[in-house]
């Protein structure tokens, strides 16, 4: 397949929203561990409003920004900076999307994130995830590899991205001030971008 | 808030509490409910000034809502940054044509949710800068995220709400903002830490002989703990690294704020404020202008934060200029 | 005043406060140390108002010298009348050959120092009358002292002071003192008592799910314990009475004071202050003018007042007549 | 003797002040018992004051007038009381002081401590000493008697009225709220009075 049309778009997000409410408790867990433990609660109401807006909307460009908007009603670092990140993608999908469509979003969608968090790869953030998977998608639309492989080959960049954080000392956020103690867990902001990209995988 | 605090359903306590709040000032200004924002009645054709950041600080920042001063203030949850879209709603509303300040507290959820509403209003074709405010000594450190916006911000909203009802335009009300920030240093010290809505015990416990110096407004430690001792001591400790930082020296003039944390009583401060003219006095420093009283809160936290503020001519005018706010009226 | 208090020596608190609090407010105010009182800064010729009491109460009655409002503040030591003769140098120095009102809280030691010290002050050719508030409802009963004085006494300052400054003579404020005292009811709850300075404990200890209902300014205990609820079932229990012993009824208009007793915060009057707006509009009666916040505090005692007063056109007119002096300003 | 000098009057003070502050202890553990327990602590701030003021006085009117300032900057209910009690003293001494001098000035006296303090005899208050006392003095002089046997009646009828307390509840001051339990307790205002007209009889 060349492309994708709002339907699918539609029932990928449905997908992340279904997969990531399902694990709020595991997200939590891990920005208790190391950080403030509002995660899941900040995504659940995040989420909850997303579903208010997205009701009926199948145009791709709609439903990202019926998402983006939901995020950047809601608070903590992750609302906003996620409602920046989503906003990319409704600016640049337009329907059919195609893998160019996909790079270019996720490519624009990363910058924006880091321009607004000052987060580099490494810093253990959910950057780690989008910038492996927005190169993915790039380096997949430079051969014209199609949206359902490009999505394949993010999906797996972000999980192989946000499983890099475990490891790391973080540099930004709330994690950053408890130092060694986030050695160990993963960055909940890289692992729901991971959910995001495995969504798009039926 | 303390246990058996006065609230209904504490997810509701911004929102009721932004409404009683309007409703007993209908005179200077009105609420918008969802989103959240409070309005100066009146509206004046000049640069608008937009401030905001997470509740528990009244009152900071509805409190300084109206003619001379702000247009108009976003409150986020308890100690939360208000959302982007909120904000973006406020600069709307605000904004007359000639642009928006956002007087922002240096923390790391307004600095990022107020930098976002800022973009999204420019997409609108509404020109913004951005005041940022980061007055707070005990957090000064070569990296991170830079010193916390405290109580100095009265002093921006109220110069640059002066400056701009007399006419300034956005850059020159950016430039004043700066000039305040970069004039003004606070320290702060807790005698009792606070209690947030829903929890039943204070933030920290202190010994009946210590304090909790270098605090914050969000119920955090301090920079460490200090021998609790007489209103002079404890002001002098609070005065000295302010004098410092700033360089003042024997002639100048200073903006004093003795700044109640919330659950300090009126004979506390004036007797902090009595020390601190004493103090500065000593040293050939007078404070010509002052506010003595509990502006910038952290819900029920006990203690003070002291403000100097560099003043020359220009400064001191604009704080003499009239305003007319639910908390702050001459 | 906590453990850990800011201040000096107790014995000196309320004098070190007392020039504290003069020194911030030097456009406003004069304090007098020997005898202690505060002194309006531009002394006008009309009648005087002169009042005073107890120390632990600001920002009443310092906060209320100015323009508008009183001529005299007399503050004496926490919780304890000012002394005859204080009083009397208060009312030498107030008297502007027009004769002095004396606004005086119901209190055994206020009722008999500001007696005497009228009787010192008649011997010397100054008219005085006395202005007795006792509004608070809690302590309403056939015999005894009589109802206590708690916040109306600000709107018995406020208008008679606006009055005064029109030119009303001594038997006319006298009599206004006397309709505003008798058109308004007050009733406080406590959620927590306060500290005297020196002592280590509160005056008395809740559980957690109690609040002490029908409490003074004085750390005293209540007429009893009521079980904790939300600001609107509270603030229900508070009104309810007031209503009831004004007799007032749809169609009326009142002026509230939602008071904090020292350590309550912003949020939480705000929510009361709605939830006030909300149970009197579901009687039909409308709040058309309020004062919201801590002006008559009991040390640092959490809760509050509230106090209605049943309102005429001219007593709203006086209300709204303008006023300056540190604690209110329009 | 038909009337005495404001060297004698001095020294009855000066005597009245010392024994009080010898004895404030007592007076305390009494005003602990059936009331606030700063009953001393208003005296002794009150005769401190007193001495600074008498400091060279020897005229009769002056004497009293010094004591009754300082109990005017007195706090408490005994100092006003008392302030506004000596001043009626102080009124009605003109040198030499006669008999019927004290009879008007206890009179009056007692009279504007009733009036200011609404308290009758029996109430359990200063006035169960001051009234007897006065009454005493009234009585004396209109048998010319002369003053140094006038005070010593009025010192034996004040010390009756302080006792006659003790068994009283009260009625007037804070000792009203405490009920039956200020009865055994003597007032301390009376006894002061009682000490006061003690105090003139060497
Ligand atoms: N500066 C930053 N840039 C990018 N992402 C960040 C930054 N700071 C934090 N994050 C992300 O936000 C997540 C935490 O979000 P959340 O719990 O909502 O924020 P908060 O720390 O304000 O409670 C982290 O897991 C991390 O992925
Ligand atoms: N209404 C009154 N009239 C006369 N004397 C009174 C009255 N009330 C109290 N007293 C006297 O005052 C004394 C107590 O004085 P003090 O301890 O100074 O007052 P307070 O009760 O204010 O602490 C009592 O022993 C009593 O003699
Ligand atoms: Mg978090
Ligand atoms: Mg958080
Ligand atoms: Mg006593
Ligand atoms: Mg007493």
């Amino acid at each position: 397949m060349d492309a994708f049309d709002g339907a699918e778009v539609r029932a990928w997000i449905d997908r992340f929203i279904a997969t990531v409410l399902d694990r709020t408790g595991e997200l939590t867990e891990l920005d208790r561990q190391a950080g403030d433990g509002d995660y899941g609660t900040n995504l659940r109401s995040a989420l909850g409003r997303a579903r208010v807006n997205l009701d009926g909307t199948a145009d791709p460009a709609a439903v990202f920004t019926a998402v983006s908007e939901a995020f950047l009603n809601t608070g903590g670092t992750s609302g906003p900076l996620f409602g920046m990140w989503f906003r990319e993608f409704a600016k640049a999908f337009t329907e059919p999307v195609s893998d160019a469509t996909l790079a270019t979003a996720a490519g624009n969608a990363a910058a924006v994130v880091q321009r607004l968090g000052k987060a580099e790869v490494g810093h253990k953030t959910m950057v780690d995830a989008m910038v492996p998977a927005a190169q993915a998608l790039r380096a997949a639309a430079e051969r014209n590899a199609g949206p359902d492989r490009a999505l394949r080959e993010a999906a797996a960049a972000a999980r192989t991205g946000a499983e890099s954080t475990e490891q790391l000392l973080a540099r930004r956020g709330r994690a950053s001030y408890v130092g060694e103690h986030a050695r160990g867990v993963m960055d909940p902001g890289a692992l729901t971008v991971a959910m995001f990209f495995a969504a798009a995988n039926g | 808030m303390p246990v058996r605090a006065l609230l209904n359903d504490p997810d509701e306590l911004v929102a009721e509490a932004l409404d009683g709040f309007a409703r007993s000032h209908p005179e200077l200004v009105r609420a918008s409910a969802d989103p959240a924002y409070l309005i100066r009645a009146d509206p004046a054709d000049k640069v608008a000034l937009v401030s905001g950041g997470g509740s528990g600080h009244e009152p900071l920042h509805t409190g300084f809502v109206g003619a001379g001063m702000l247009d108009v203030a976003v409150p986020g949850a308890v100690f939360a940054s208000p959302t982007a879209y909120q904000i973006r709603a406020a600069i709307r509303a605000a904004d007359r044509g000639r642009g928006v300040l956002l007087v922002v507290k240096n923390y790391t959820g307004d600095v990022l949710n107020f930098g976002i509403a800022a973009e999204l209003a420019a997409e609108e074709g509404i020109e913004t800068r951005i005041a940022l405010v980061d007055d707070d000594l005990a957090t000064e450190s070569e990296d991170g995220p830079g010193r916390r916006g405290t109580a100095a911000v009265l002093a921006v909203e109220k110069i640059c709400g002066a400056a701009a009802e007399r006419g300034a335009d956005l850059d020159q009300l950016a430039e004043l903002a700066a000039r305040i920030t970069s004039s003004a240093r606070t320290l702060a010290l807790a005698t009792a830490a606070c209690t947030h809505p829903g929890e039943s015990r204070p933030s920290f416990e202190l010994a009946a002989d210590e304090v909790e110096f270098g605090v914050g407004i969000h119920g955090e430690h301090g920079i460490g703990r200090r021998p609790y001792g007489s209103a002079r001591e404890l002001t002098a400790a609070l005065a000295d690294p302010l004098l410092e930082s700033l360089g003042l020296t024997a002639g100048e003039e200073v903006l004093a704020i003795v700044n109640g944390l919330g659950a300090t009583h009126g004979l506390e401060l004036a007797t902090v404020a009595r020390e601190l003219h004493e103090h500065l006095a000593g040293r050939g420093i007078r404070i010509t202008r002052s506010l003595v009283g509990s502006y910038v809160t952290a819900l029920d936290m006990r203690g003070c934060s002291v403000t100097l503020l560099r003043l020359d001519p220009e400064l001191a005018e604009l704080w003499d200029a009239p305003v007319r706010t639910p908390a702050l009226t001459w």
